[in-house]
């Protein structure tokens, strides 16, 4: 491999870095869905997952997310506003 | 005017454990979008986990002064 | 604010750690009650909490640190005594 | 390809949870050795265990790129 | 001597755990003061938390000390 | 005790430090067990733990290690064939 220059060779490690701990956040959160989706969707575990299975999943992932949304708006309004 | 900043000082770990609690009680089988009666859940369950987490705080307050006083 | 010297700024500035060290493990202590006491209490959520659900709450935090102290306690005397 | 990537990149937590979950799925009360019914229900969990993860993996990854569409 | 011992070394980890279990074992509402059948309850689920701790730490051990030997 | 030379104290630190780390692990993987074993197996608590009580908890964590190297085996397979 080439060598880079001390500048360059920084700025490619930070961004690595970055990228690294993008992945980390990416599959926490993963960790977290399958932590509350799992048991809410996946009753019987058969030959493979169902569609209506699949379904589910998707859309507990989705809901959390809004919900995560919702709760996090809803609050900041309240703190806004000084009292709940 | 105390109780926010207590809540604004662990923000987000509350917003996290609120959103578990409240997703939990008041999603069932998650379906393609929050229904309406989801959304008003949510709210009433979040106000509720305020509450709650200041009534808690209080009596946990109280409980640490009365032990100092005994000491 | 007036300048403080370099002895009375430590000074302050180790108070100010200590009270902000305090008021995490208050927090992370509510948390922990909250985890325990929302399930055992709060069965729907209404327009607001009703004072059986507040009276429960403030109960379940005493109680469970009667139970603490209990617990403590009898573990030390069990150790004391040299085993169980 | 890409989704065993992510799972080997995090195995040892994606383990012990998998291990977790299939053990209560499966395991009622644990006799003196796992026996063939418990020992093929163990191996279906995680290969649904992985499809799970892959699925929400998939939506959660959508979303996102969904959300960064709108800002 | 030896189980105390270990018992001892994570007091603060095992007093946390046995608390919480003991609490939902034998607090169903909590009411104004632990009393005596609570009190009693939380004494006989702290010796079974113990020595179910005792029974798990000689299982996990003999389990390590076999499967050393196998290889 | 006789004073060491500067190598076999730092080996003799170095043996304690492993040591204690490895009855960490240990401590850790029973409380682990415990959270898993003690909700399946002891449903009241009498005055003294009965027989299949203390056998549904050894057989509890050699079938959660059972369980773990069967998953764990399967799952380096499945990764060494490249995909599932």
């Amino acid at each position: 491999m080439a060598e880079l220059g001390g500048e360059a060779e920084a700025a490619e490690l930070q961004r690595l870095v970055a990228a690294e701990e993008q992945r980390a956040r990416f599959t926490a959160q993963v960790h977290n869905f399958m932590e509350v989706c799992w048991d809410k969707c996946v009753d019987k575990t058969g030959a493979k997952l169902d569609s209506r299975t699949e379904t589910c999943l998707a859309n507990c992932v989705n809901r959390f997310i809004d919900t995560t949304l919702s709760v996090t708006n809803r609050f900041a309004q309240i703190v806004q506003k000084g009292g709940h | 005017q105390v109780k926010v900043q207590i809540a604004v000082a662990n923000a987000q770990e509350l917003l996290q454990r609120m959103t578990d609690k409240c997703f939990r009680k008041c999603i069932g089988k998650p379906g393609s979008s929050l229904d309406n009666s989801e959304q008003k859940c949510i709210a009433m369950c979040m106000d509720r986990y305020m509450d709650a987490w200041n009534t808690v705080s209080r009596a946990y307050n109280s409980r640490l002064q009365r032990e100092r006083a005994n000491m």
